[in-house]
Formats: structure tokens, C-alpha cells, sequence
């Protein structure tokens, strides 16, 4: 087979970028263990409300200076739709859904994980800065899917 | 000649890879995560002697959460706990000593004392199973912090908290935090058996397979 | 003619992707024989900030791009505190060159004796480049707790009228953070520089 | 059902010719029916194209805060306006244009005609499944986009219909499997001619492809609509979607790589560069193309990490064919414009036939791909997808790939495809110059707001113009996005304006224009190694094995699946 110069050194040059994408990929999962969501449990969706600790979604103050929001993503609402920290927490995300697919992202976080009934969705996250982030229902979830949004407020 | 060793080292090669790819995506071995350093923490046990987790350490052991006043309501966890103690002698740690420590979320009034009654109605012996209380914000730091469970005073004095088996290897690091719901006492069996195997793998090149085990995130759950 | 080169481009590609293969096959067999417990992939360690000597708020999160050492102790400690100390100052000592990829803490488990000035200036002692800090005892709690380390106090007879009985482990962070490796009481200074030679290496 | 002896095409500028019957069209037209039926497959295409136009345009304003819902006739709501769009144009246009257009390239590549069965077939179920579809659809029954993921159920008539849609790809794919094995019978030892290779690579892949789909369709979502089952297990449903929702945008952009490798050499006066090349292109789709559905659920719980970052691996290896398509598809085009008197390191870029409408879309896809592919790297890298995913930045990404590369590529062909298939003048060449113009500013506009917004975390799918939540950092997004969609639809529409004036008005021709098909620089070998890229057995054995290795451990764990989650009709 010829293979024509340019397209030899064109194809050279492509595949040794794509070495290093997947080299970085490779540091970013074995080396500095950057993980995407992983298996966090599973719960029956029918029974969320009254399964710890979703039959009382809220935040804590699990220790100090470390949060847990117990969360329940529904159609078509966050409970709790608001949550109130102090800067400088870690704050871990716990969530689930009692009806269909929801997501949630906090803007300007890294927190951007899907909700699917039957499994509990983990997130951790420290907010350093004073601000208010919205929290935004990303995936469809119904004709109200646009009014589901809340907020933390980091004060 | 020249075409047989390039042959020869493109097989190996891929002979390698195939082999790395099979270990990380068939999972022939699988390993409980390493989730977190466990927390530190001194206690008293219902003998009012010290418990910290440097006794502990060394060994396998399973954290739960109770307390004394709580009646019918821990009453799962107590029996499930008691069921575990029954039965260790079904799975093979490798001589890793297993222990159960049931840690009460109502420091204020579980002393010693009290510890001690709940633990003669329950059969815990104090050896394989304690029962621990303490500094009130050691407690917080520990189920808290440590565990990540949330506990707190209700108005009627009953104490609120998520059920949580929490299970610790020998290094003391964090390789289960089964919270929600009540898991059976099977399941708890069988993450001690998975720390088994790794203990009992922890010389030799098995070792290495473990390693790759974790590396690979071959987790069994 | 073609077939060689073909041949010798597919051997050009398996290399690279082998090359992935056996570095992960370099990072589990040929590890070198390692004198504490490795954690790979590492763990979460928390961030802390605790007093310094001259009264600022430090922490691990202040040394990234560095090893972070981190030793939990007292100044009035009779043996396990300056023994790991010295050790850690040998390795230093032994590390050379490399000496400036760790950073050693020492914190103080004993804050009502030990103002951060004192920790600092007793640290320095065994390597000039330790530092010592320290905090109240519910920053302690929480530091301490949640790096796996107790301490409590025991009254005991004379002068000194209490000791405090801590863990005696010695915790290595790496670059990023992450806790790496965790090292046993008696752990010699060759061992620690060898394993931390092998934190800076990769 | 005669054969065509291979000749040599007589052309004095080319110094090697390909062997085959693709050049020589002598004794080889398709019959009135079977050209109909491919015919009508186009127009239908293109109808779909032409509703969710409408859609489109209403959902891209809605982002600058202008809610025109309300003048549409029989719309309840946003979303069901987003699945017409998603429905029209992901699975109908897409479908029915390589159903037509790959049966036309094989049937003219063998130089044989089709099974008219089957040609019957996959056109009707395809109706047939528009009809379900917009049943559904249009009475508010099926608001659950193109994506459908249980729980949110259905009328059982919009699994029905997306069930036919695919049954059409496969009738299609039947029609070319037999195509091509009867070719093989009369010509034992020849290689494939290039055409009907990679039309027919593109099958394959989509027939593995679909697999996933099929399952989740037929074997679940459709008794459970009808009610036989009760509960549903949502993490499998969306593995199962993934499975083929990925692939799928190679099944939509295969055809559009057909043309620039195979008709747009030869339209611009170029050579395609090697024909084992190709192959190979073609054949890493079919390997690479189905082990990346994670990619799309990246922040999915439940999916263990791993395995996430080993279809991140795959994803990447799919970038490869498509940079081997970036230089075949630009050296042709130099090629091209050399040959047409173009000097310098770029002077020949303006010497290539920019008067050629159908060229000139073309290239404007290619141009607006590489953005795609560009932001494409970007989804799939498992660090950076947490901060795009499910924004508006992936529907500025895809409109880019599908929706120019795709789409504008697809309308580029109609340029000559339907003079070929009426007999008929293209109507307006600079209508049809304005249009892709106009068109290709209007996707680049919408594109760059929509990724904007979606890097300041504007969730997708989500009709902005009533959310109660609206930072300030969406809004000049917003109004990008509402410009470059209106400039979009004045582009279809002009399309159509094109398009119909050819159907209706074009001036009739005498003899049939031909397809333009490349010559190659570098023709199919018999010797060597080469033939092994047409030993089909092989490649899809292969592929099979990357899927086993990339799906196999996460479904073991899966099965039984908890089928406990019961279905919601929240629309």
C-alpha cells in the first residue's frame, strides 16, 4: 500500500496527539485518581421516602466543617431546593429519584451527575468562594422540567 | 531472520496487552474499594477500658451504630450484629482477628455502665464485640467526619441516625460503608471474606494482582 | 519490500500501545521494596489549617507540588517523637539534593504546652527545613481523626504530670494531595529515603 | 441481471485508472420503480427536514426569550415541539436519506439493480413508522424526545414507529448484504468496487449498531407501553440507548463520508488518494464506533469508573479515521484545485468550483466539522465532559456534526442527486449557493452561542423562555443562538425553494446525468495483503469482540435487571 508522505506525516502527527489524549487520560484515572461517578448503591425508587437517609432529605453538618446534602431530585422540584453553607465546606451530594431521570448541576462547580431511579448518585465538592450557584435540572424530565431549579448559597 | 524477532516481539507484545486488557476488563479477582482513611478516634468500651483505632488495627472490623435508649428501633441492627458474631467462624480471613464494634450516638448517656447492661442483653462478649462511647465531639468527629453518618437528638429524646455498617481492614482504611437500608448479614459475610482473600494474598505475586486489582478498579460492589 | 514496512509500522503501534501495558506492568513488579503501606490509587486527604510559628494558618494544601510528611507528636515526648523525628532528618540527610521535593510537619498533639513557636523551633532542630504547628484541641480532633490518628492524654506520676499517647505512624502526601503511603513507628531513615525517593521519581 | 465486463476508463489525465464498473455506467440504469422509490426515500427525508425546520426555529428563538409556541398549530408544549425536532431530523431524515442514497451508490457501484422487495419494504415501514411516530407525537402522547429513556412511557405507537424506522434500516441493509454476495457469486476474486465497500460498511456498522436499540425497543419499552410489563430498570434502558446512540452519528455521517471520499474528488476536478486507505477508514468505524456509549454517560451512578475511561480510550481511537478523512478529503480538493490552475501553498483553494453549489456546501460541512470534531474531544474526555455535560454546549456540538456536517453534506448531494434521479435542471444555482452560505454563518452563530451558554452551565432541553432562573450570562448566548438558528431556517428554506423548483419547474433533460464518481490514485490491489480488508467474517468478528470486552462486564452485573421503577406520563 503507498501511503503518501504528507498524509504518512499528517497521520504520524495525529496519532502521536492522540497518544498523549490517552496518556493524559491514563495519568488522570490510574495516576492521579480522577474519577468519574462510580457505583454509589442502589435503592428501590418506590420506597425512596422511606429509606435512610431519603426519608428525610436535608443538609447536615455531619462533622465539622463537613456537609452531607441529602437530596431528592423529583418532577418537578430539589428537596431541599435550597442549601445554606459556609464557605469553605465540604460538601458531599447525595441523591436520588422517586419518579423518572433528572440531572442536577451546580453552576460553576464541578457537580454535574445524573439522577436515575433505582441508584444513588454521589458527589463531593468544596466550596471555597461566598456565592450563590444555582442548581439546575439538566436532563428532561417532563412538561416542568424548566421550573426545577434551586440553590446553594455559600456564605 | 529480521521479520521473525519483529514478529516474535509484536506477538509478545500483544500478548501483553491482552493480557492486561483481559485482567482489567474480565475482573478474574475483585477487591472492596479503598474508600478513605477511617477515622482516629479514643473511646471507652462497656468495660470503661480505652478503645482507640490503633488497638485496632491489624484487624478486620465492622462499625454499626446504636444506642442504649433506643428500644425497638435498633433492634435490627443489634440483631444483625449478634447474627455476625455467631457466625465469623464461616469465612476465612486469612488470621486477620475480626471484631464488631457498635458505636453509640448518644454519648451523653451511654456510660460505660449503661454500655455494659445493653451489652449482657445483647450477648456481646467485649471481646469480639464492644460497645464504645465517648467525648461527645469525638463521637461527632468520628460517625460524622469519619463514617459520614449524620445523627442527632430528636425533641422527645430519641435519638435520629441512618443505619450504617461500616467496614475497616487491617490498615485502617475504609473498604465498605453499607448505609442504606439494612443490609443482611450475608452481604457483611462476604465483604469480610473479600478482605480475607487479600489479607491471606498479601505476600508473595498475588499480591501484585491485587494491586492491579485496585489499580483497575475491579470492585466487587 | 511493503509487507516489512507494514510490518514495521504495526510493530511501531503495538509498541506504543504496549508501552502503556508495561508501564503499568513497571508500576506493580518492579516496584521497589517499599517500607510502608502504599496507597494506589491514593486516598482523600483532608486539608487543614493550623497555626505556624508566626501565627499564620498553614497546611498541606500550602506545600502542592511537594511531598507533604506528616507526623503527629509532642515536644515533651520521651521516645517515639524524637526517634521519628530523627529519622525523618536522616532521611533528609539522605535524600540529598531531592530534600527540597518534601516537606516535613510536625503537629503537636499537645497544644497546651506546646504554642506553635515551640513546635516550630523543636521541628527545626532535627532539619532546618521542618516545620511545626499546632491548634486548639477541636482543630485537633478533626485534623487528626481524620488522617487515622488518636491522642490522648494519660496522667502519669511526676514533674510532667500528664503524657499524651498518640499514634505513632508517619503519613506521606503526594504532589497532588493525595495520601500515598503511610509508614509504621519503626521505620528506618534508608527505608523512608528510598520511599520517598520513589514518590518523587513518579 | 447480466454483469458488466470492467473497462478502463478512457481518461488521458489520469496516469493509473481504476478497474471496475463504477466508471463505466454503459448498459446499467435502475429501473423507473426502483429510481421512484429511491426518489421518494429523498423527498421524505427532506419533508421531515422541512417540519422540524419549523421546531427548530421556535426552539433556538426561545433561547433569546421569545416564546412563538403559541402560533403553532396543535403544540401543547416545548417538548413536544424538541421530540417533533429530535425525531424528524436524528432518525427520519437521517434514515431515510442513506436508505435511498446507499441503495443507489451499491445498486450503481455493482452495476446491478435491487431486490425490489426489499427497496418496498424498507420504504413503506418507514411510512409506516412516520405515520406512528407522528400520531404520537402530534397528540401529545410521546413527549419523551428522541431519546425516550423510560421511565417517562410513551403510546405504545412511538415504539412501534421508531421500531420501524429500524426494521427500514435493515430491510435496507438486507437489500445490500444480497447485493453485494450476488456481485461476489459473478465475480469471484475481484475485489469490492470502492463504492459498494464502504455504502456497505456503513450498513454493517448500523446493523450491529441497532442491535441495542432493538432490544430496548421491541424486547421491553413496547410491551411495557402496552402495559404487559410492569416496571422498568432506567440504568439499563440508557445503556441500552447509548449502545446504539452513539454509533448512530457514524450511521448519519457515513453517508456524508461516502460523498467526500468517493463523488466530491471527481466534482472538484481531483482524485481520491487510495482506495486501501479508504477501506480502512471505513472499516475502524465498524470496529470503533459501538464501544463508546459511556462516553455518554460519563456522570451516570452506577456505571463503574473504569469502565467509563475504557470507552473514553475507544472514543478517542474513533477521532483516527477521522483525521485519515481530513487529509484524504483536503488532498483531493488540492488535487482538485491544482488541476484546475491553482498555484502556491493556497492558491489553489480559490480556483476549486466555488460556483458549484454542491461543492460549495460541501466543503462548508467539512469546514464546520472540524469545530465538531474539535468539540467533540472535548465531550468525550472524562475530566472536562463534567463541565459541559447535558449543557447547551453539546447541541452547539452536534449542530456542527450533525447538523451541518450531516445535513448541509446531504443537501450538497441533493444538488446533483436530484437532477439524476427527475431528470431535471437544477432550478436556482444561486439560490442554492445563497443557501449554503447563508447557512453555514447561521450554524457557526448558533453554535458559538449555544457553547457559550453551555460553558456558563445553560442546561439543554430546557425551554429557557419560562424557566423562572435566567443568569445574566445566558442572555447574550441567547440572542447568538436565536440569530444563527433564524439565519439556519432562511437556509432550509432557500433549500427548499431549490428543491422544489427543480421537482416542479427544472428544466427536463435529456439523458440522465451520472453519478460523479472518483477516480483513485492509489486502485484496490488483488495481490498482498490487501484483500483482507473485504473479508467481512473478520472485521465483524472483530468488532463483536470490542463490544463483548466493552459492554460484557457491566451487563453480566446488571442481569436480572430490577425492573422496579413503575412508568410516569409527565407530559
Amino acid at each position: 500500500m503507498k501511503v503518501h508522505v504528507y498524509e504518512k506525516a499528517f497521520l504520524s502527527i495525529g496519532g502521536g496527539m492522540l497518544l498523549v489524549f490517552l496518556g493524559a487520560l491514563a495519568f488522570a484515572t490510574l495516576g492521579a485518581g480522577i474519577h468519574l461517578p462510580d457505583r454509589a448503591g442502589s435503592i428501590d425508587p418506590q420506597a425512596v421516602r422511606t429509606t435512610p437517609p431519603f426519608d428525610d432529605p436535608g443538609v447536615r453538618e455531619i462533622a465539622p466543617g463537613k456537609y452531607e446534602v441529602v437530596m431528592v431530585a423529583q418532577a418537578w422540584s430539589f428537596d431541599p431546593a435550597e442549601v445554606r453553607i459556609p464557605a469553605g465546606s465540604e460538601v458531599t451530594f447525595r441523591i436520588t429519584s422517586p419518579d423518572v431521570i433528572h440531572g442536577i448541576h451546580v453552576e460553576h462547580t464541578t457537580i454535574n451527575v445524573m439522577v436515575v431511579p433505582g441508584q444513588i448518585s454521589e458527589m463531593r465538592y468544596t466550596f471555597r468562594e461566598p456565592r450563590e450557584h444555582l442548581i439546575i435540572c439538566h436532563e428532561y424530565c417532563g412538561i416542568g422540567h424548566h421550573y426545577m431549579y434551586g440553590k446553594v448559597i455559600v456564605e | 531472520m529480521k521479520r521473525k524477532v519483529l514478529t516474535g516481539s509484536l506477538l509478545a507484545m500483544g500478548a501483553l496487552l491482552v493480557g492486561v486488557s483481559f485482567f482489567a476488563i474480565a475482573q478474574p479477582l475483585t477487591v472492596l474499594p479503598r474508600m478513605a482513611l477511617a477515622p482516629g478516634f479514643v473511646l471507652t468500651d462497656q468495660h470503661g477500658e480505652r478503645l482507640t483505632n490503633e488497638d485496632l488495627r491489624g484487624k478486620l472490623v465492622v462499625y454499626t451504630l446504636a444506642y442504649t435508649g433506643c428500644g425497638e428501633a435498633c433492634a435490627p441492627i443489634n440483631r444483625t450484629m449478634a447474627e455476625l458474631a455467631a457466625r465469623l467462624d464461616e469465612v476465612d480471613t486469612g488470621g486477620a482477628p475480626v471484631r464488631l464494634v457498635t458505636i453509640s450516638v448518644d454519648p451523653e448517656r451511654d456510660t460505660p455502665a449503661a454500655l455494659r447492661s445493653a451489652a449482657e442483653g445483647l450477648g456481646a462478649d467485649g471481646q469480639v464485640w464492644r460497645l464504645a462511647s465517648g467525648d461527645p465531639a469525638m463521637v461527632r468527629q468520628v460517625v460524622g467526619g469519619g463514617f459520614e453518618v449524620f445523627y442527632e437528638a430528636r425533641d422527645d429524646g430519641t435519638i435520629r441516625f441512618d443505619p450504617a455498617f461500616v467496614v475497616v481492614d487491617g490498615w485502617g482504611i475504609t473498604r465498605a460503608r453499607n448505609r442504606v437500608g439494612l443490609p443482611d448479614v450475608e452481604l457483611l459475610l462476604d465483604q469480610l471474606r473479600l478482605l480475607g482473600n487479600e489479607v491471606r494474598a498479601s505476600t508473595g505475586v498475588a499480591r501484585f494482582a491485587y494491586e492491579a486489582a485496585h489499580l483497575f478498579s475491579c470492585y466487587a460492589y | 519490500m511493503i509487507r516489512t514496512r507494514f510490518l514495521l509500522a504495526g510493530a511501531a503501534l503495538a509498541l506504543l500501545a504496549a508501552l502503556a501495558a508495561v508501564a503499568v506492568g513497571i508500576r506493580l513488579a518492579a516496584l521497589p521494596e517499599l517500607h510502608g503501606t502504599l496507597l494506589d490509587p491514593p486516598l482523600p486527604a483532608a486539608e487543614f489549617a493550623l497555626t505556624s510559628a508566626d501565627g499564620g494558618a498553614v497546611g498541606p494544601q500550602d506545600f502542592r507540588g511537594r511531598l507533604v510528611v506528616l507526623f503527629f507528636g509532642f515536644t515533651n515526648c520521651p521516645d517515639v517523637c524524637p526517634l521519628t523525628m530523627h529519622r525523618l532528618g536522616s532521611a533528609m540527610e539522605e535524600l540529598g539534593d531531592r530534600a527540597d521535593q518534601v516537606q516535613v510537619i510536625l503537629v503537636s498533639v499537645d497544644p497546651e504546652r506546646d504554642p506553635p513557636a515551640k513546635v516550630d523551633e523543636y521541628a527545626k532542630r532535627f532539619h532546618p527545613s521542618f516545620i511545626g504547628v499546632t491548634g486548639s484541641d477541636d482543630e485537633l480532633r478533626t485534623v487528626t481523626s481524620s488522617y487515622g490518628i488518636y491522642y490522648a492524654r494519660t496522667e502519669v506520676e511526676g514533674a510532667l504530670g500528664y503524657t499524651v499517647d498518640h499514634s505513632a505512624s508517619t503519613l506521606v502526601l503526594d504532589r497532588n494531595g493525595g495520601l500515598r503511603m503511610i509508614w509504621p513507628f519503626d521505620t528506618t531513615p534508608e527505608g523512608m529515603a528510598s520511599d520517598l525517593r520513589y514518590l518523587i521519581r513518579r | 441481471m447480466s454483469t458488466t465486463v470492467a473497462r478502463p476508463a478512457v481518461d488521458v489525465a489520469a496516469p493509473v485508472v481504476q478497474r471496475g464498473v463504477v466508471d463505466d455506467p454503459s448498459g446499467f440504469e435502475l429501473s423507473r420503480e426502483q429510481t421512484a422509490l429511491i426518489r421518494w426515500n429523498i423527498y421524505l427525508g427532506f419533508a421531515a427536514v422541512g417540519v422540524a425546520m419549523f421546531h427548530g426555529l421556535a426552539q433556538a428563538l426561545s433561547y433569546a426569550g421569545i416564546n412563538v409556541l403559541g402560533w403553532f398549530p396543535g403544540l401543547q408544549t416545548y417538548y413536544q415541539g424538541l421530540t417533533v425536532h429530535g425525531v424528524l431530523n436524528a432518525l427520519v431524515f437521517t434514515f431515510a436519506f442513506a436508505n435511498g442514497f446507499l441503495s443507489l451508490t451499491t445498486a450503481r457501484a455493482l452495476s446491478r439493480p435491487l431486490n425490489r422487495w426489499l427497496l418496498h419494504g424498507a420504504f413503506w415501514s418507514l411510512v409506516a413508522g412516520v405515520v406512528l411516530l407522528g400520531y404520537a407525537i402530534l397528540s401529545n402522547q410521546a413527549s419523551v424526545l428522541f431519546t425516550f429513556y423510560a421511565p417517562l412511557q410513551a403510546h405504545w405507537t412511538f415504539y412501534l414507529g421508531a421500531a420501524l424506522l429500524v426494521v427500514s434500516t435493515w430491510l435496507t441493509a438486507a437489500n445490500l448484504f444480497l447485493a453485494l454476495g450476488r456481485w461476489r457469486r459473478d465475480n469471484p476474486g475481484e475485489r469490492y468496487p470502492l463504492m459498494a465497500f464502504v455504502s456497505v460498511a456503513t450498513y454493517a456498522m448500523w446493523v450491529i449498531a441497532s442491535i441495542g436499540l432493538a432490544v430496548q425497543v421491541v424486547g421491553y419499552l413496547l410491551p411495557w407501553s402496552l402495559g404487559l410489563i410492569e416496571g422498568s430498570d432506567p440504568l439499563t434502558m440508557r445503556t441500552l440507548f447509548w449502545y446504539s446512540g452513539h454509533p448512530v452519528v457514524y450511521f448519519w455521517l457515513l453517508p456524508a463520508y461516502v460523498s467526500w471520499y468517493l463523488m466530491i474528488p471527481r466534482q472538484v476536478g481531483g482524485k481520491l488518494l487510495s482506495d486501501p486507505l479508504t477501506r480502512m477508514v471505513f472499516i475502524m468505524f465498524l470496529l470503533f464506533s459501538i464501544p463508546t456509549g459511556f462516553h455518554h454517560q460519563y456522570t451516570d451512578p452506577g456505571i463503574p469508573a473504569f469502565m467509563k475511561a475504557l470507552h473514553g480510550v475507544m472514543t478517542f481511537a474513533i477521532f483516527f479515521p477521522s483525521l485519515a478523512t481530513a487529509f484524504a478529503i483536503m488532498a483531493s480538493l488540492e488535487m482538485g484545485g491544482r488541476a484546475r490552475g491553482g498555484r502556491g501553498l493556497l492558491g489553489w483553494i480559490p480556483k476549486l468550483p466555488w460556483g458549484d453549489p454542491s461543492v460549495t456546501a460541501q466543503i462548508l460541512a467539512m469546514l464546520t466539522f472540524m469545530v465538531g470534531g474539535a468539540t467533540g474531544l472535548i465531550n468525550a474526555s472524562l475530566s472536562m465532559n463534567r463541565v459541559i455535560h447535558n449543557t447547551t454546549w453539546v447541541p452547539g456540538h452536534f449542530h456542527t456534526t450533525v447538523g451541518t456536517a450531516v445535513a448541509l453534506t446531504f443537501m450538497g448531494i441533493a444538488y446533483w442527486l436530484v437532477p439524476m434521479l427527475t431528470k431535471r435542471e437544477l432550478f436556482g444555482r444561486r439560490i442554492a449557493l445563497a443557501q449554503a452560505w447563508i447557512y453555514t454563518v447561521g450554524v457557526l452563530i448558533f453554535a458559538r452561542g449555544m457553547s457559550a451558554a453551555g460553558l456558563d452551565g445553560q442546561p439543554r432541553r430546557t425551554f429557557m423562555a419560562e424557566a423562572p432562573y435566567m443568569p445574566d450570562a445566558w442572555l447574550v448566548p441567547g440572542y447568538w443562538t436565536a440569530v444563527g438558528g433564524s439565519l439556519m431556517a432562511v437556509g432550509i428554506t432557500l433549500f427548499f425553494v431549490v428543491l422544489l423548483g427543480t421537482i416542479f419547474f427544472g428544466r427536463r433533460l435529456e439523458k440522465r446525468p451520472d453519478m460523479p464518481i472518483a477516480e483513485t490514485v492509489h486502485p484496490a490491489s488483488r495481490k498482498g495483503w490487501e484483500p483482507i480488508l473485504d473479508r467481512w467474517p473478520v472485521w465483524v468478528a472483530v468488532a463483536v469482540i470490542l463490544i463483548v470486552i466493552a459492554y460484557g462486564p457491566f451487563v453480566i452485573s446488571e442481569m436480572p435487571p430490577t425492573l422496579n421503577t413503575p412508568p410516569f406520563r409527565l407530559f
